[in-house]
Order: C-alpha cells, then structure tokens, then sequence
C-alpha cells in the first residue's frame, strides 16, 4: 500500500526557539506516524537557505512527497523552489514566514511578528511615564526583525517613552549580554530594555545583575515563551513579570492540519494566524510545557 | 703527522656500503674509514655519490646494503640528526637553516642550553658571540639567517659546526661560497679540532684546498669507490684526473684578447642602491669582467639593482647605449640582460618541482605557442640543456631537490643560458661544480664571449677570476677601490684593493 | 657539449604512484555514491543527479577561482560575502533599471555584466591589498568578508532583496532550463572548469602561479612579476565569484546577508580534498572539481535518510570529509619504514 | 682575519625597524581607544574598561594557544566549536553529578577537571590526525568544527543547556569576583598570557615550533621530533580552550549551538593582528594579546556610538581590521621605490 508522504522542511535549530519548534515536529511526527500508520512524514532542517532549495528538490526528487510542510529561512529565496515543489503536484502548507507571492500555498500558519512587537510596547506603555528611557536589543537583522522592530517603535510613538539607542544582539544570549553591558556604561540611566526575544533577555539579566542596576523597578520583556522565563513569571519574578507568545509549537499545528487534508473530510485549506497573547503571572501555567527544550 | 694517524683505530667505517633510491642505484659497495685527528677528503665528480655517502655516515639515510662500524662495532645510527648523541656531525651541503630564526636560535637548534627548564640566552648568546669573533664574522647573534649574504650562512653553517662538541665532523662542501680569505680562518678552525682529535670529512671541488688541508684522500667516481691514499702522494692534477678518469687538459681557455674598442653594452655611472656606494663601470661588447672582493662587499647588491631586484636610490644606467631607468626582471631579460643568483636553493630553483618546469622558468615566454605552454619543445629544450651543461640525474622526473648539488647548478646555468642573453651576469658560476665541469663552463664562457656575448663573472676564487677575465673590479665596503686589467690582474694586486690596502682614483 | 649520460627509464614507479594520488578524490566520490545508491536506490535517479550536479555548480566555480589563489600561496576567505553582495546589487541595479529599459534580456544582461565587473573589481581590491599593501591575506579577506557580509545588509535593509518579479521570468531560464538534459549551470561549471584547466596546467600564468606558491622568491628572480600574477589569482577568483553569482539569483531570486554564508569554507575544503596543497605550490583543478562534488554529494546523502538525528548531520559530514581526505593518502600504507 | 670592516650603521635602523612592527598593534590599540574616548567619555570608565578586558579574555586565552599552532606551520579552525562542546559536556556532568555529591565546589572542580581533559583530548585528536594521519590540518579542523558544532547541538537537542541553577550559584564568582580590583577572568587571561610567553620565547619547546614552522626539514634535521611539537601545539590549543570554557560557562550558565560561533576566525585574526605570521616560523604571544584587545574594543565602541548605522558594524569592523594591519606596516611610509 502506497503511503503517504508528507516532507516537514525548517531551518537548522540554532537558537532555543527553533530547538522548540524542532522538538515540536518530532513529537508531532511520531504521535501522527502512530495514528495513521500509512503517513509517513520525513522531517529535515537546512542551515542556509540554498540548502534549503537543495533539500526540497531531493523531497520532491529522492522521496516523491504528497504533501510538504515548510518554514522558510527566508520568504524570498524559497518562493521559487516551493513553487517548483508546487508544481510537482504536492499539496504545501507555509509556516511562519509568509512566500513572496500570493497563491502558492494551501494552507498558511504562523505567529505574528509586528502583533509582537505592538503587545510589547503597548505593556511599556502601560509601565513607563513620560520622560523615562528604554533600549532596544534587537535580533539578526531579518525581516522578521524589522516586522517586529517597525511594530514596537509605531506603537510607542508619542508616549513620551525615549529610544536611548538599539543594537543587534542576534537572539544570542552572550550577545545579549555584552550589548547590555555597553549599554550600562553608555546610559546611566535606563528604566526597562526590550529584548524581543527570551535568549537576548537572559543574557540582558545577567549584565543587569552584575552591574547591580537590577532594582528601581528596572525591567526586560523579552519574546518567544521560553518555558524557563515562563516559570519566572509564574513565581512573580520581578525583572521578566511578563512574556509575549511566539509559539513554536506552530509547526505541529502545521503538520497536524496537513495531516487532516488527507485523513478527514472537512475544509483545510486557508489561513491561521497565532496571536501574540502576553503571558502574566495569571495565564502564565497553560503555556508552559516541561519537557520541552524551550 | 699522518703516520700517526693511520696507525690509530678508526672512529668510523664504512664497510661495503651501497644505497639505491628506488630502483636507481647510487652507491656501489663503497668502503672508507676515518680516524681521530684526521681531515679525509672526498672527492669525485657532481652526482658520484659524495653527498649520499655522507648521509649514510651520519645517519640521514639508510644503506641499502652494507654496515657502519662506530668505533669498530656495527651500529645503526639514529635518524635525523640524532646521531649526534655518537658524536656525528654532518655540516649538510645544501644551507640547513631556518631562515626566519636568528644566528644564535639556529647555533643551538635542538640542543639549547637550559638553566631550570627555561633557556639560558645569555650564556648561549655569549658562546656564539665567542665563535663569531674569533672568525671574525661581522654578525650579530640577534641576526636573523634571511638578513645573512649566503657566504655569511655558510660561515654560520660552520659556527654551528665548530661549536658541537663532534667526534666526527662532517663537512659537505663548506667552503663553496668562501673567499680565500674566508677559507683561511675555517682552515684554522679544522685544525684546532683536529688537534682535539676530532676527526674530520671533508668534501670538496677545490682540488688545491683538498691537497692543503687532507691527510688522505678518497675518490668516487659514479657512485664506486676508486681509491683512498695519503695526499703527499697526489697533486691536483692527479686527484683530478683519478676523478674524471681521463686526463684533463688546461682548466682555463686561452684567454682572446678583449676588443677595447667593441662598444659599450652596459654603463652604469654613480649608482646608490642598498649595499651600493656610487658604483660606475662598463662592460664591452665580448667581455669577460670579473668582480672580485671580500664577503659582503656589495657586488651582488650591484647586480641585483642594475636587474631590477632591487631598489635602485640613484645613477644612471645605459644599456647598449640607451638609458634605463628602474626595470623589471623581465624587462631586463627582454632586453638581454640576466643575472643567476648564488643562492640556489632560496632564489634559484624551486625546490619541489621537476627539472622541466625549472629550466624554462626563467625565458617562459619563449616556450609559448597559441597562449599554450609549448611542451615539446620544453622536453626538447631540457634535452637539450642535459647535453649542453651535462646535468646528470640519472632519472629526469626527480624533483630538483633530489638532484646533486653540482648538478643543481649545472641546471641553474641552462635556465639562465635558456633565454639567449647578451649580457649575462653569473654570480659564483662554478659553486659546488667539479674540476671536469669547471673546465668546460671557463670554456664555455669563454664561448659565448668569442661569440659577442658580454659575461660578467662574480666570484670568490681568485684563480677562476684571474683566469677567465680580461678586466677585474675589485670592491669594498659596495664601492669600486679599483678596476684591473692585463697584467695587473694577479691575486696581490686583487687583495690589496679588496682589503682596503689600496685605492684608485676613478672619476 | 658534454657527454649525455646514459638515461635509465624509471619513470613508470613515480606515476603510478602520483596515479594514486590523483584517484584519490575520484574514489572517495565513487565511494560516497556506492553509499548513496545502497540507501535508497532513487539516488541515481537522472532527478537527482541533475540536482546534485547543479548544486555543486557554485561551490565548483568558486572552487575553481580558490584553486588559482591557493595554489599562488593565497586565501580568500571573502568569496561567500562577495557572492552576497554581488547578487545584492545586481538585483537593486535591475529593480531601478525597469523603467528604463524593461524587464527583457537587456536587463539581465546589464546585472550579469554588472556582476563580472563588481567581481574583478572586489578581487582586484583584494589582491592589491595584499601585494601593495603587503597585508596578509587572511587579514584583507577577513576584513572584505566582513564589508561585504554587512553592506549587503545595508542594502536590503536587514531583509532580503527581491528580483522584480517580471526580471524573474526571463531570468529563470538560466538556472532552470537544461541544454542536451543538463542545466545552464552545469555548463556553466563544465566551461569555467575546462578554461580554469587549462588556464593553471597549460599556460604561462599557470605556471608562474605554482612558481610563485613554491617559492616567492625564486618566482622573482625568474622574472615573473610576483605582484601582479598574485592579484591576478584574486582577480580570476572574483570573476569565478560573479559566474556563480550569475547563476545563483535566478535560483532563489534574492540576496540577503544569509546568502552565501561558509561558501569560503565549502570552497577550500574542496579545493584542498581535491588535493591542492594548502601552503601553495601545487594545483589541480580536476581534484577541485571532484572536491566539490564530493562535499555537495555529503549533504545530497544525508537528506537522504532519517536514520541519523538531523542534528547529527555535521558530525557526519565531519567525519566524511576526514575520512575521504585520510583515504587518499597514497601512502600511508607505505607505512613506517619511510624516514625522510 | 677578516677584516672586520667598521659597523656600517646599518643596524640600528632595523633595530628600530622591528620596533615600530613591534609597536604596531600597541599603537593601534591606543588610536582605537583614543576614538572611544572622542567618541564617548564613558568609554574610559573603570567599569567600560573592566568589562572590555574579561570580554577580550576569552579570545585572548584562546589566541595564546592559536599563536603556538600557527608559529609551528598549523591552523585550528575547529576552537569555537570544541569550546562549545565542552562547555556543554561539562554542564551536562555537572548537572547530573548533584545527585551524588551536591551542587558544592567539588562539583565545579569536577566540571573544570573534565574540561581540561576534554581540551586536552581534543586538541590530541586534532594533532594526531595532522601529523600521524598526515592530513592538511585545514580539512582536519575543518572537520572537527563541524562534529563538535554538531555534537553540542545533539546534546541540547538543538536548543541549550543550561547549568543547574545551585552549581551556578557556587560557580558565579569565577565569572564575577574580582581580586585585586581585577576579574577572575582576567588573572587567568593574564596567567595563561605569562605561560605561553615564557613557553614560546623562554623554553626550547619555544624555539621548536618556531623552528618547524619556519622550515620542517632544517626542524628535522636537527632531531628535533616534529610530530610530538605539532602535536603538543594543538594540545596546548585545546588546553586554552578548556581555560576559556571554564571561566565561559558560569557567565551565563549555559551553551547552545551558538556558543563560540566564528571564535575560530577572531582567534586567528587576534593572533595575524598581533604580528605572527600565518605561514609559521615567527611567533609574538604579546602582539597576539593586543590583537585580542583591538578585536574587543572594535566591539565595544561600535556599541558606544549609534552614528553609523547598525547594519554597516561588520564594515566598520573589516576596515578597522585592514587598516589596524596597514598602519603597522613599518616600511610603507619608507614608500615607492621599494619592489621586494
Ligand atoms: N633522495 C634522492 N632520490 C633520488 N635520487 C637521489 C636522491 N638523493 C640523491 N640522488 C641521486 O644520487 C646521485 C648522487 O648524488 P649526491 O648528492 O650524492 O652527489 P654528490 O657526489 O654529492 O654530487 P655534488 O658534487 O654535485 O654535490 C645523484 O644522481 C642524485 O640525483
Ligand atoms: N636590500 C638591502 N638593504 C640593505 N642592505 C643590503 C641590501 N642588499 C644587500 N645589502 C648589504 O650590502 C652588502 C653587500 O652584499 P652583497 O650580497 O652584494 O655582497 P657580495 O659582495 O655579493 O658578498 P657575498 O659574496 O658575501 O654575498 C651586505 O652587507 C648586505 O647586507
Ligand atoms: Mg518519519
Ligand atoms: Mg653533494
């Protein structure tokens, strides 16, 4: 009996949250695997994004896929080689980053970035006064960072909230940290620090702490939903109180409705955006998961 | 003296020794002894095996058949060098220094001198200083090698020698490169060890030095040993023709005499370059001109600026009539002008590739067809230069390095001689070369010279230079003391003005 | 004019063992493909060969470039960044020129000319750094990979620059299509392969390049004008750079600073496993060539089986390159006796 | 007898000529800080110039060990990566020894113990493989970058592991203390630096390395056993790895994938910037520590300045890099006339 085989394509986890999305497709892999044994899906991950076009041309060469699942490196490069996978006759479900050209996909599923970066500002706005100063860490320069980044500064226009400055600190926690740290002996006076990310917030910590400018209500929203920060927040940790959802289990969502394509008879095709809930002490339980990586 | 020593057991002997590489057979059952207290010179013609046998004695190679005996009992020396822990020193032919160390660092390689686990600079930098003054070397130990004339490495070289505390001394052709005078202060180091009883090999092609310094000599020819003899019993020419197994005729050309009219090739008028203090000659159309003087006296920085290999600061340069201003090798070459370098091994050839692509480095250009490099014609040309020059490698695909070193500068020559020049500059034309071949080169000048071709020889041998030239410039300190002709060309006359003792006016 | 000795033959031992030398790389790939056909037959499917052949056209061509570098003593370790910054602005010239002149062949031909001179003029900048500056080379490509890698950034803003969609379209041929069933790259890779041949083992200037990576100085006193035949290597490395570009961006249609990231790496790596000796002094293109593909046909493999963790891939991939590069040592099995 | 002739005053100059190459990058480093004061005055703050210190500790510790490899002919590419392999096995130890003997001071000493082993094992594997396995020590640490890269994130499941949180408590001030108003890991950087300075100009190991990096056969030929030295080069590599990795890991408590990313390339830039010649054979342990400054201080005051814009760091960073070399170039004012 032919099976059906469905191609899950990432990048190569090199940082925490894509370790999480990692850990989500796998268990997603083996549950549906058991669940339907004539599905067989082949997950592989690629550094770069030519690596990425290589792989989905063996998915569709080597494997004949029915189906694939793709989080694109980036939205540019891989419009082309998931159109070719397209025309293959596979069905293709996008996560997370959109492809540059309308219509190749069936399904679409992914978080949204420029609703993170408003959550984010819209809570310093609630925190801070007029008057007072934040910094800015930022990612690796990406479209995903300046979605995220844009959001963040138009929402906080006119609060009265002062940028001091913003670097890139490459959702990397020793980049984080040595950032953080010139920023310390550059401003002496920084009320909260948007680190967009929850690797960059740790690092941010660190450099707070050894500094001693942790107090004075100093605080550092981070992003992501990192299970560690998440179980700060929900003992009441001062310097994170909260955390802004990216979830990476989004790629199970993913692999779960393609699976349903073909196994059940309701509509899939369209749309799902995740949204950018902000977790506070209150929620914080129902989005932590223990045995993931992240 | 050497009655005494023949009596005296031998340090070491070679019994019966040959050694192939691969298939090719280089030395045939050679056998030979040397004893405390003894120089014991080796000679025969470039490629006989002279250098091979050497490394066997010292244990840089292996015999393929045969036995060493150490103070009598058969012995497998250690590789590497590490015979030395025996007291075996091999002085190799081809300069063995590390080239971006210093004098001292490269002295002591391999056995520094320590003092609780760190090295003793000091003390080891004083041993050193001590070698150097006593002959006379103008040298820091700080110095490093590449900053160092090839004569000075070799002097270090000899240093390096003198200062191991050897039983057996081995010396690879050490004074290839040496003035006369240089030669001197060496001689008087053998003799001081000899005195200690060490017991010395040594290996030459100046046959009169041979005879000056060697209690016995043996000859190999063709890799098989011909005789070992006290050197009362031969002279030179004897020693000669035992190596060549022929007769050999007059080493030097009768000399045609110059045309001192022909024109002017090359005038060079107050020239500065580094090295150079205000240099002004000429060079005739079918001249042979020697440049003579001591170590470091400038005339390869000459040279070297007047061939674009150097800066030049000022002067003015003609070359067949028409002024030159800074020229690139290959525009030198393009013009007729070439310089072969005394340093082989670091500026002459490359090492680690086959005598075909070295041969025709040099006038590349002329092997080019249809922008292809034309390769028959660089086989028919190395054929060519094998016959010419007698380049012996008894397998023509070796890597250059493999070659003898006589051999390396036979080929050195044909790449040179490759692109046809009109001026050609020879910097030591027969270093490490042997009588046989010696005399069919000074022949071989003398050729090209009858030819129209203008030579300029610079060398350390006096007797090559007074017997070659029809006019010698003698320098000091990189400027002329004095430009000598007819028959004022005679090893008084050349020293005086190379030491200083005498000066001309020349402008 | 003296008596030829009597020439003995030896020649036969030496090839053959230089044979060996040069099978080397050829073996390993056999051997990498024997691996790949016994873990799923549809590996030398015509499909898969096509893609592994076109993948491995960018890292050969670049490889080419490297191997005249290498071989000349040098390194650059700026071709990735270069790669990414020549497609950045081949792509913003042939936005900005559509107006103008269209989305047609003239404007893809105006960014691939764009493309040859910005790669002999980024080679150019490195090879007279290093030769009149005298900075090592390590140093300038490491500073201009780091130029290179940031100013693309700059450009697209820290995103990606897109092809015009329309460019695209006439653009895309020239990865896609195939000519007698193989792609344009491929040709593109057998063309820069068979010039880069025969420019390093057949001509002056590759001759010189060995010359100068064996000895500077001997090199010099040959005649040869050291300084320019080295930026030349940089410069014919910067061109190889520009025809890989020109065959990349009608791929993926972008650049963005992710382009060509540890292309330098690949690029050495399968220069030096095909058996170009890294201190310079020795080249062979054919050996790059089958580096290349020997590296490209790794990671086709490992796409091709979830036996081993994804995250394992660099492990294995590790050991493949150490493995392949330790068997083509001719003569390890010679063994110990050998002193020298 | 000889006449010595009269000194001509030829020495001197080049004494003074080694100095101004010696000088270089100290000049450099006080031009770079000179623009972080101009820039902004915090720059020279005692806490800016404490934490630009600990930071340039980590390459630093490692270009001391890159400094031995590269005067003796090698190159290590694989250092990031095996500092973050170790980094993580050594949480990983750490965390599950608690059971058995605490989150107490044996268990740090225990954690560090193991990294030293490990620094040590690897750096034997990468020296053993270049020298028994007669492999370019390129391919090799090319190789074992990749594995280890790989390894560490298979152990973290590609995402990071993190130190239990009570070890961290006991092994914080390893990272954090200061001594003498000087952190921790600056006395180890200042240690490690002292060591590899007697080693490389004070002891015969020294001169060893430098001669086989300045030529392998004059090395040879003086008995000197060329293997053990490269290999012990590499050892000694591994060695500072462990030292960067123990003073790395109590400063966040945690490695990941992207632990040491690209370190390889700033070691070996810290090591060429310093004046150490990446062919072999000439060696400087000082220079070497001022480039790991300069490389540092470029970080930091491109962090103190938002005058340029942020995408066009890694430009400033190549261009300081070429022209930090460029200035040190001691002949270049010397000028035209010069060919050699
Ligand atoms: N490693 C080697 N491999 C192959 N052939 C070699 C090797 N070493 C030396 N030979 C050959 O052995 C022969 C003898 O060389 P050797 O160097 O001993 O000569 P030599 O007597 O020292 O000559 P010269 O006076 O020119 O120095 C030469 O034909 C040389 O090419
Ligand atoms: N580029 C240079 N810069 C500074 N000094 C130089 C340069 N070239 C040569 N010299 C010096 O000029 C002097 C002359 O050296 P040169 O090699 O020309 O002497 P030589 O007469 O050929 O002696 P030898 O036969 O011993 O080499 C030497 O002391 C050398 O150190
Ligand atoms: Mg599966
Ligand atoms: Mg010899």
């Amino acid at each position: 009996q032919e099976k059906i085989k469905i191609g899950v394509s990432y990048p190569t986890p090199t940082h925490a949250w894509a370790a999480g999305m990692n850990w989500h497709a796998e268990v997603a892999e083996k549950r549906l695997e058991a669940l339907y044994p004539d599905v067989d899906l082949i997950l592989v991950n690629s550094p770069d994004p030519s690596a990425q076009a290589s792989a989905l041309e063996d998915l569709v060469a080597v494997h004949q896929i029915d189906a694939l699942v793709v989080l694109p490196f980036e939205s540019e490069p891989l419009t082309d080689p998931v159109l070719n996978v397209k025309k293959s006759g596979a069905w293709i479900t996008v996560v997370d980053r959109g492809l540059s050209q309308p219509g190749i996909e069936d399904l679409y599923v992914a978080g949204n970035n420029p609703e993170l970066g408003r959550v984010s500002a819209k809570y310093m706005k609630g925190r801070l006064k007029d008057g007072d100063n934040i910094v800015i860490l930022r990612g690796i320069p990406t479209v995903i960072d300046n979605e995220r980044f844009d959001a963040f500064m138009e929402e906080i226009k006119g609060s009265g909230i002062n940028v001091l400055d913003h670097k890139h600190a490459n959702w990397n926690r020793d980049d984080g940290f040595q950032v953080m740290q010139d920023f310390l002996s550059r401003f002496p006076d920084i009320d909260a620090v948007w680190a967009q990310d929850d690797d960059i917030a740790i690092g941010v910590v660190a450099a707070l702490k050894q500094a001693g400018r942790d107090g004075n209500g100093m605080f550092v929203v981070g992003g992501a939903g990192m299970k560690q920060i998440i179980k700060g927040i929900m003992d009441g940790d001062d310097l994170i109180p909260i955390d802004v959802l990216y979830p990476p289990s989004m790629i199970a969502t993913a692999m779960d409705a393609t699976v349903a394509h073909f196994k059940s008879n309701g509509p899939i095709a369209g749309r799902y955006i995740l949204g950018a809930t902000l977790i506070t002490p209150e929620n914080a339980e129902s989005y932590y998961f223990a045995e993931s990586p992240f | 003296m050497s009655a005494e020593t023949s009596a005296s057991a031998a340090i070491i002997e070679a019994v019966n020794i040959s050694k192939s590489f691969g298939p090719v057979p280089v030395l045939f059952s050679v056998s030979m002894d040397v004893r405390p207290g003894e120089v014991h010179a080796l000679i025969g013609e470039n490629g006989a095996g002279k250098s091979t046998l050497m490394k066997i004695l010292s244990g840089f190679h292996e015999p393929t058949s045969g036995q060493i005996r150490l103070d009598g009992e058969a012995t497998d020396l250690p590789p590497n060098g590490a015979a030395e822990q025996y007291g075996v020193v091999l002085i190799h032919q081809e300069l063995n220094l590390a080239e971006q160390m210093t004098v001292e660092e490269n002295v002591f390689l391999g056995r520094e001198v320590t003092a609780r686990g760190f090295l003793d600079r000091a003390s080891m930098r004083a041993t050193v200083q001590g070698y150097l003054d006593e002959i006379g070397l103008d040298i820091s130990p700080s110095d490093r090698i590449s900053d160092l004339t090839i004569a000075q490495k070799q002097m270090v070289e000899i240093v390096k020698a003198v200062s191991r505390n050897a039983r057996l001394l081995i010396l690879d052709e050490p004074t290839a490169v040496l003035t006369e005078a240089e030669t001197e202060v060496f001689f008087r180091q053998v003799e001081k060890l000899k005195a200690n009883g060490v017991a010395i090999v040594f290996v030459s092609h100046k046959l009169a030095e041979v005879k000056a310094i060697a209690d016995r000599v043996t000859i190999l020819r063709d890799g098989q040993w011909i005789d070992t003899r006290p050197t009362e019993d031969l002279t030179p020419d004897t020693m000669a023709q035992m190596m060549v197994g022929r007769e050999l005729s007059d080493l030097y050309p009768p000399l045609h005499e110059a045309d001192v009219d022909a024109e002017p090739v090359l005038e060079v008028d107050n020239l500065y370059a580094p090295g150079v203090d205000n240099v002004s000659f000429l060079l005739r159309k079918g001249e042979i001109l020697g440049f003579s003087g001591l170590i470091g006296s400038g005339r390869t920085a000459v040279f070297e600026a007047i061939c674009g290999l150097a800066p030049i600061e000022s002067g003015e340069i003609r070359l067949f009539g028409k002024r030159v201003g800074l020229m690139t090798v290959a525009e030198a070459r393009d013009l007729g002008l070439a310089y072969l370098t005394k340093d082989r091994k670091e500026k002459g050839l490359l090492l680690d590739k086959q005598m075909r692509p070295n041969l025709t480095l040099f006038a590349l250009p002329k092997f080019v067809r249809n922008f292809a490099i034309d390769r028959k014609a660089e086989e028919r040309a190395l054929e060519r230069a094998v016959r010419r020059f007698d380049v012996r490698a008894r397998d023509t695909a070796i890597t250059v390095d493999k070659l003898s070193g006589g051999n390396q500068q036979k080929l050195l020559l044909a790449k040179i001689m490759e692109c046809d020049p009109k001026i050609v500059v020879i910097d030591e034309p027969t270093r490490g070369i042997d009588v046989g071949t010696k005399q069919q080169i000074y022949h071989f000048i003398a050729a090209l010279a009858a030819e129209g071709v203008s030579v300029v020889v610079i060398s350390s041998e006096m007797p090559e230079i007074i017997g070659i030239c029809h006019r010698v410039v003698v320098m000091r300190e990189g400027h002329i003391t004095g430009i000598l002709s007819g028959d004022h060309i005679n090893e008084n006359e050349i020293m005086r003005y190379a030491a200083g003792l005498k000066r001309e006016e020349l402008h | 004019m003296i008596s030829a000795p009597e020439r003995h033959a030896r020649k036969p031992s030496r090839r053959y063992a230089l044979d060996l030398k040069t099978l080397g790389p050829a073996l390993a790939l056999l051997l990498l493909c024997v691996i790949g056909f016994l873990l799923n037959p549809a590996f030398v499917s015509e499909g898969n060969l096509t893609n592994l052949l076109t993948r491995s056209a960018f890292i050969g061509i670049i490889a080419v470039g490297a191997t005249f570098v290498i071989t000349a003593g040098g390194i650059d370790l700026s071709v990735g960044s270069m790669a990414a910054a020549i497609s950045g602005v081949m792509i913003i010239v042939m936005n900005n020129v559509v107006e103008t002149i269209g989305t047609g062949v003239a404007t893809v031909l105006l960014g691939c000319g764009l493309a040859i001179v910005l790669g002999i003029g980024a080679g150019w900048i490195n090879g007279a750094l290093t030769t009149k500056g005298k900075i090592e080379a390590f140093i300038v490509t490491l500073g201009t990979m780091g130029i290179y890698r940031s100013l693309v950034t700059y450009f697209a803003d820290g995103g990606t620059l897109a092809l015009n969609f329309d460019i695209r379209g006439t653009y895309r041929p020239v990865y896609y299509d195939s000519f007698l069933g193989l792609p344009f790259p491929v040709w593109v890779f057998i063309g820069v392969a068979i010039c880069g041949w025969l420019l390093l083992s057949r001509t002056a200037f590759g001759r010189y390049c060995t010359a100068i990576g064996s000895n500077e100085s001997v090199a010099r006193y040959s005649a040869i004008n050291v300084d320019a035949v080295k930026t030349l290597t940089y410069v014919i490395q910067g061109l190889c750079v520009s025809f890989a570009t020109i065959i990349y961006v009608p791929r993926l249609g972008s650049a963005s600073a992710s382009t060509g990231v540890l292309w330098e790496l690949e690029a050495i790596a399968a220069v030096i496993i095909g058996g170009t000796v890294l201190k310079g002094g020795y080249g062979r293109i054919g050996g790059t060539i089958l580096g290349a593909l020997i590296l490209t046909t790794i990671g086709n493999i490992l796409n091709f089986t979830d036996m081993i963790s994804n995250y394992l891939n660099g492990t294995m991939q590790g050991l493949i390159i150490i493995v392949a590069v330790l068997l083509q040592r001719s003569d390890w099995r010679l063994g110990k006796s050998r002193k020298t």
